[in-house]
């Protein structure tokens, strides 16, 4: 692809920006252009993708956990044949109350992946049907992908560790006590990693 | 019965000779391992030489190649084959993941020791062992069975409780049937 | 497909012609396959070069890999004694621990198969286990492939030509960058920490330049060492020689990281508000300090921190002793070391300048007046040089030549120096008389690779044009008739092999005999310790062992109240165990005084 | 008395020769495979390993009466079948294999080698396993599209010879020179419906592996296994025979028995080894095809015989 123009990019990301008030659309390079918006429009828009921009494939969902800013972000990917153009949707939702809507009528495949996000990060869809289980079964803890699930700890408490390995030593932790040294508390967060 | 090298009979003899030459593997691909087959059963590496042969139920299998790690989800299927696999019955486990982990070793959906949930009576290292591996760790289940030492069947039996607890631990919802060994 | 297919009926058929094909099954276990070039089978460590850094076990995202201790390795200078440990139940064979061994002892082998009905076999120790290992590697670190940094960052110096031009300092140290750079070459293995006589926190305080932590660096420097910067520019840093990448590359440059963090703090005043010490209450208790120097300093600021009252007697109108006086100014500029002493000052420690105990004052008075005395006096009598016509004007030990020059004088050594000696101080003395104008010449005993002093003086010396005359033995010092040096006979030596297996020794050649004119000669080969100021009483009390006074390993005299550290009691002689037996002395006073 | 107690000897003998045989032309056919596919494959007596194994295996598991059954009515079948078809001819040096034949057989016969596969049904059909049962419902299936030609091809001699039984075949095969010759359409009927009885690829869509677990004997381990094989290889030898029988005028002692029946055999093996899979309506489309011209060109070319 010689074509480093921009254009039909721009074009979308100007036809979007036309249509819909508060979206904010940019062309992050070829063929990538990204909008986001709020999420009540989501439906909206990805059906005028679908209908009028010829954005026919959902290739992707997914959601992005901001445990720091108390928001999830969801990422739809559409990918439009004819023009060659990925169109990457994001928007936030919160993380108290992570509701979305479901866009499963719009494309099919969305089902699977709303059914993933149910499981793994606790993203309730209303109206959405699809079976509960998918790749957990009887799974009654926090949402194992949101970033507040410690999964090492779950590990430890759930499975088995084979024994024999207790006798381990810190390498640190010998040198300092064979030559006396005492690393102040305030200075251990830079040492090595156990 | 234990058998040793003294008391063994030639029933037994017989039995263990062809028990051992004649292993049906269930080819149940639980985990990344799985790719190792192919070659060890295809031209490659031919393990139908030494009468190994693939077979797609319990019922006819006589070992349940574990390849790899178990998720959750995963791990209550191999019981329910396990256990509906007619004895004598032996189970290989292989990669690291079988043994303690693996990779997986701080997954919250993997178990890490296979051992507390089925009696393993082989394990080949690797991550994943190759073909030729794969093959030695068969040769050595041969060995066992001939000195009637792959005995994990009789040992699932014995601690039966002790398994299923540590089962039931894992697979909260247990709505398994019992099978009538 | 029709009803009628012939095609597709008799087209398979041709497959059959593989019937005549040899099978290309590889008639496993009769023959094997030879494995992939660097093939990542079982691993294999050499226990003998492996160092026990730990960073495989580090990097080991399984956490596969435990240091343990086996029986038949102690830990030693360098070496932790933990050899790694390897589960195979969690081993992906990925090979990062191989990667980033930095001495290359841990290996992959060829050797794929491992098969057990047991499964706590898997818990197995390379290099113990499999011996046979050494012969069949296949995945081996090398220089090249590891992803252990072995190059440093260069250090900008200043040219050879302008450094003789004046004392400024010729090293320019490192940039943010650089150091950052640096200082994420570090493995945080620790193994530095037990050779550093004073046991710096070295990993964590190099980790927190890594991390951008700058003051939080200089806390942890403080933590047992106050002349942190001192010890960043001429530290002679035998932590460095222990590195782990040192093994295969450079080490870590330890000593310029430290002065790349001191150096954030450029007052006093900065560094009293970046290290905010923790000052605890007085508590009555008097110490008095005997000398200035590192030793003394250590153990004043320590002790001040502790809640003592502390006064140091010392005898020149600047406090830091020989680092002060016996170390040029191009090496530590007094601003730097003064800037320390000042910020001792701020935190109560108190110094009597030009108060020679023994003249200004009398030891028995401070021993009196105090709870506890702690001597930290150095050598400062210069060794003769031992030859004849040592008498000579011109004849000047290097040890007050770089009194004087520190003190501001500019001495006259004419136009051609000689300086005997190969230590450091010896390069000193040399370095400085290039920068008073003279031509230098280093005659030392051995050869060049024996000399005691740091490499990097060495070539210091080099760049600066100083000629450096190895084999070399003066003989004899000839003056004119006013007794003013112009010349010094010398012999050629060579070394032959001690038959008492010690070191080679110089053995000077028959008839080589030569003169050199030259106008000043500097005798650079040790000195002693002038006890002058103790008096019969207290020198007896204090066991003197050939001129170093003899101490328990808490820096305690045989007089229980006498404590004493630095040159004139460890044989090490450098800044850095002066320090050490200052800040172990203050742990024991505080414990002798505080039970 | 003494033929009474010959023919029971003869029956086992009958039966011990057909296993054996044809366990042995099993081994046989996994080499042959193994080397079109270009590895060294089993030994040859790897089938009788495997039978051993499988008679010593438990076999706690069963699913009710019909399943026990099922394996015994395919044993029934297959010796019932291996019982009227005459193995050696003449007076030959073991003229006992002759067996039960009598006039009027090769119907019955037809009727009987069915006889196994719906035994093997219904016991699949309780087990409930959907895939044996999928497996069985392709089998049948598949079944109606090769037994088409094949009855065609037998009507053909019957007409042809104007008599049902083998033993008259064989005698008019005396007189006339083998059937394969002056009734070759009927031949290649026969033996293009042969292909799909053998349910060797690509006609083993029934049993396919790991497709449908194995087919219809999903729920068969152990001896249930054992006793399927061991049907599995005296129905084998059963076929071959008849085969022999009807077109090449059987044999008379052992050694030309085995070089006829294994000249036979290879053409489904071989054809089989080398071909990928029919879907079963493919493989019915096939047997409508070519084959059942075959045999309606055989009936046309008896009857103007």
């Amino acid at each position: 692809m010689t074509d480093i123009s921009l254009e039909k990019e721009q074009k979308i990301a100007d036809e979007l920006e036309r249509t819909f008030p508060n979206l904010t659309a940019r062309v992050r390079r070829a063929r990538r252009v990204m909008a986001s918006l709020e999420k009540e429009l989501i439906p909206s828009v990805l059906v005028h993708a679908k209908d009028n921009l010829g954005f026919h494939h959902l290739s992707h969902m997914s959601v992005v956990d901001w445990i720091e800013d108390e928001h999830f972000e969801m990422v739809y990917t559409l990918w439009n044949h004819e023009k060659r153009v990925q169109l990457t949707i994001k928007t936030m939702i919160s993380r108290d109350n992570a509701t979305m809507a479901n866009i499963d009528t719009i494309w099919r495949q969305a089902n699977t992946y709303q059914r993933e996000m149910r499981e793994m990060f606790g993203i309730e869809f209303p109206g959405f049907v699809g079976e509960k289980d998918f790749l957990l079964e009887d799974w009654d803890e926090m949402p194992p992908m949101r970033r507040d699930f410690d999964t090492m700890e779950y590990a430890n408490k759930t499975y088995f560790s084979r024994p024999g390995r207790e006798d381990a030593q810190d390498v640190r932790d010998t040198i300092s006590k064979r030559n006396g040294e005492e690393v102040p508390d305030f200075a251990k967060k830079y040492s090595r990693e156990k | 019965m234990p058998n040793d090298k003294n008391s063994q009979k030639i029933v037994d003899m017989i039995t263990g000779f062809a028990r051992s030459n004649s292993l049906f593997m269930l080819a149940y691909g639980t985990g990344c391992g799985d790719i190792e087959i192919p070659p060890a059963m295809t031209s490659r590496y031919d393990w139908e030489r030494f009468g190994y042969r693939k077979m797609a139920t319990p019922r006819q299998a006589d070992v349940l190649l574990i390849s790899g790690y178990l998720a959750t989800k995963t791990l209550k299927r191999v019981i329910r084959s396990y256990e509906q696999m007619q004895e004598p019955k032996y189970v290989i486990g292989f990669g690291s993941c079988t043994i303690n982990g693996g990779m997986y070793w701080d997954s919250y959906n993997t178990i890490n020791m296979l051992d507390h949930y089925i009696p393993v009576d082989v394990y080949i290292n690797g991550c994943m062992p190759r073909p030729e591996a794969v093959m030695s760790g068969l040769f050595e289940l041969q060995e066992m069975i001939k000195r009637g030492d792959a005995n994990g069947a009789q040992k699932y039996r014995e601690n039966l409780e002790w398994y299923r607890a540590n089962q039931k631990k894992i697979i909260k919802n247990w709505k398994m049937p019992d099978y009538n060994w | 497909m029709a009803f009628f297919d012939i095609k597709g009926l008799v087209n398979p058929l041709s497959t059959l012609k593989q019937f005549g094909n040899k099978p290309h099954t590889v008639e496993y276990p009769k023959k094997h396959k030879e494995t992939a070039d660097r093939y990542r089978g079982l691993h294999f460590n050499d226990l003998e070069a492996c160092i026990g850094c730990g960073n495989c076990s580090t990097i080991c995202m399984n956490e596969a890999i435990d240091m343990i201790h086996l029986d038949n390795i102690e830990g030693s200078e360098g070496d932790s004694g933990l050899r790694p440990r390897v589960d195979n139940g969690r081993c992906c064979w990925c090979a990062l621990c191989v990667e980033v061994c930095p001495t290359g002892s841990l290996n992959m082998t060829k050797q794929d198969i491992f098969i057990s009905s047991d499964a706590d076999a898997f818990l197995w120790t390379p290099g113990v286990s499999n011996p046979e290992g050494k012969d069949i590697l296949s995945f081996t670190s090398d220089e090249k492939t590891s992803l252990s940094l072995f190059d440093r960052v260069p250090m900008p110096e200043m040219e050879g030509e302008e450094r003789v031009k004046s004392f400024a300092e010729t090293m320019l140290y490192y940039t943010e960058e650089a150091a950052r750079e640096e200082a994420s070459r570090c493995i945080s293995c620790s193994l530095c920490t037990e050779v550093c006589p004073d046991h710096m926190h070295i990993p964590e305080y190099i980790n927190a330049i890594a991390r951008g932590e700058d003051e939080d660096s200089i806390r942890i420097i403080y933590d047992n060492n106050p002349l942190g910067e001192m010890c960043g520019k001429v530290c002679t840093r035998r932590c460095e020689d222990v590195c782990a990448l040192q093994v295969r590359g450079d080490a870590v440059a330890i000593r310029w990281l430290k002065e790349y963090a001191m150096s954030r703090a450029e007052t006093a005043d900065i560094l009293k508000e970046i290290v905010n010490p923790d000052i605890q209450p007085a508590n009555g208790k008097k110490i008095g300090i005997v000398g200035g120097g590192p030793a003394g300093l250590t153990a004043g600021y320590y002790l001040a921190l502790k809640g003592f009252d502390v006064t140091i007697f010392e005898a020149n109108e600047y406090a830091g002793g020989m680092v002060m006086y016996g170390i040029p100014k191009y090496r530590l500029p007094m601003d730097s070391l003064n800037k320390q002493i000042d910020y001792m000052k701020s935190i109560g420690v108190k110094i009597q300048f030009n108060t020679k105990v023994g003249k200004d004052i009398s030891f028995d008075d401070i021993y009196k007046n105090h709870d506890a005395v702690f001597v930290g006096v150095g050598f400062q009598k210069p060794y003769n040089i031992g030859i004849d016509g040592e008498e000579a004007n011109g004849v000047i030990p290097a040890v007050s030549l770089l009194f004087d020059v520190n003190s501001g004088k500019t001495p006259d050594l004419g136009h051609k120096v000689v300086v005997i000696g190969g230590g450091n101080v010896a390069i000193d003395g040399a370095r400085v008389s290039r920068r008073l104008g003279s031509e230098v010449v280093i005659m030392y005993r051995r050869r060049v690779e024996d000399m005691p002093a740091d490499w990097e003086e060495i070539e210091g010396a080099e760049v600066e044009a100083v000629d450096i005359m190895p084999q070399t033995i003066p003989i004899e010092i000839i003056s004119d008739e006013n007794n003013k040096v112009t010349g010094i006979k010398y012999l050629k030596a060579e070394m032959k092999a001690d038959a008492g297996g010690g070191r080679p020794r110089p053995v000077p050649i028959e008839g080589s005999e030569a003169i050199m004119e030259v106008s000043t000669v500097i005798g650079a080969i040790g000195q002693e310790a002038d006890y002058s100021f103790l008096s019969d009483e207290y020198m007896n009390k204090i066991e003197i062992n050939r001129g170093r006074m003899v101490v328990n390993d808490q820096q305690q005299t045989k007089d229980p109240k006498i404590f004493a550290g630095g040159d004139a009691v460890n044989r090490t002689a450098d800044a850095i165990s002066a320090i050490a037996d200052g800040y172990r002395a203050v742990k024991a006073i505080e414990k002798w005084l505080m039970k | 008395m003494d033929e009474f107690w010959m023919k029971i000897i003869g029956f086992v003998a009958t039966v011990l020769l057909a296993f054996v045989v044809g366990a042995v032309y099993g081994g046989l056919v996994r080499k042959i495979i193994a080397r079109t596919q270009n590895r060294i494959g089993p030994p040859w007596y790897q089938n009788f390993i495997d039978i051993l194994k499988l008679y010593s295996k438990s076999s706690a598991i069963n699913h009710g009466f019909m399943q026990h059954i099922a394996p015994a009515m395919a044993i029934t079948a297959s010796v019932t079948v291996l019982m009227f078809v005459p193995v050696l001819t003449g007076d030959g040096w073991f003229p006992w294999f002759e067996n039960l034949n009598f006039k009027g057989d090769l119907i019955f016969l037809v009727y009987m080698m069915v006889f196994g596969s719906l035994g093997m049904a219904l016991g699949i059909g309780q087990t409930g396993n959907p895939n044996a049962a999928i497996g069985v419902s392709r089998g049948l299936s598949m079944m109606v599209g090769y037994e088409i030609p094949f009855v065609m091809a037998l009507v053909a001699l019957m007409v042809q010879t104007e008599t049902t039984s083998i033993t008259g075949l064989m005698e008019y095969q005396d007189q006339h020179g083998w059937l394969m010759f002056s009734s070759p359409f009927a031949f290649i009927a026969a033996v293009m419906a042969m292909l799909g009885m053998f349910h060797y690829g690509p006609f083993d869509v029934a049993f396919a592996p790991s497709e449908l677990a194995s087919g219809p004997p999903s729920e068969f381990g152990g001896k249930y296994l054992a006793l399927m094989m061991t049907s599995g290889s005296i129905f084998a030898f059963a076929k071959l025979v008849l085969f022999v029988d009807i077109f090449m005028n059987g044999a008379s002692n052992l050694i030309i028995l085995v070089i006829k029946t294994l000249v036979l055999y290879m053409i489904p093996v071989l054809y089989g080894a080398v071909s990928p899979r029919y879907r079963t309506e493919q493989a019915i489309r096939y047997f409508w095809g070519w084959p059942t011209f075959f045999g309606a060109l055989a009936i046309i070319f008896a009857i103007y015989y």
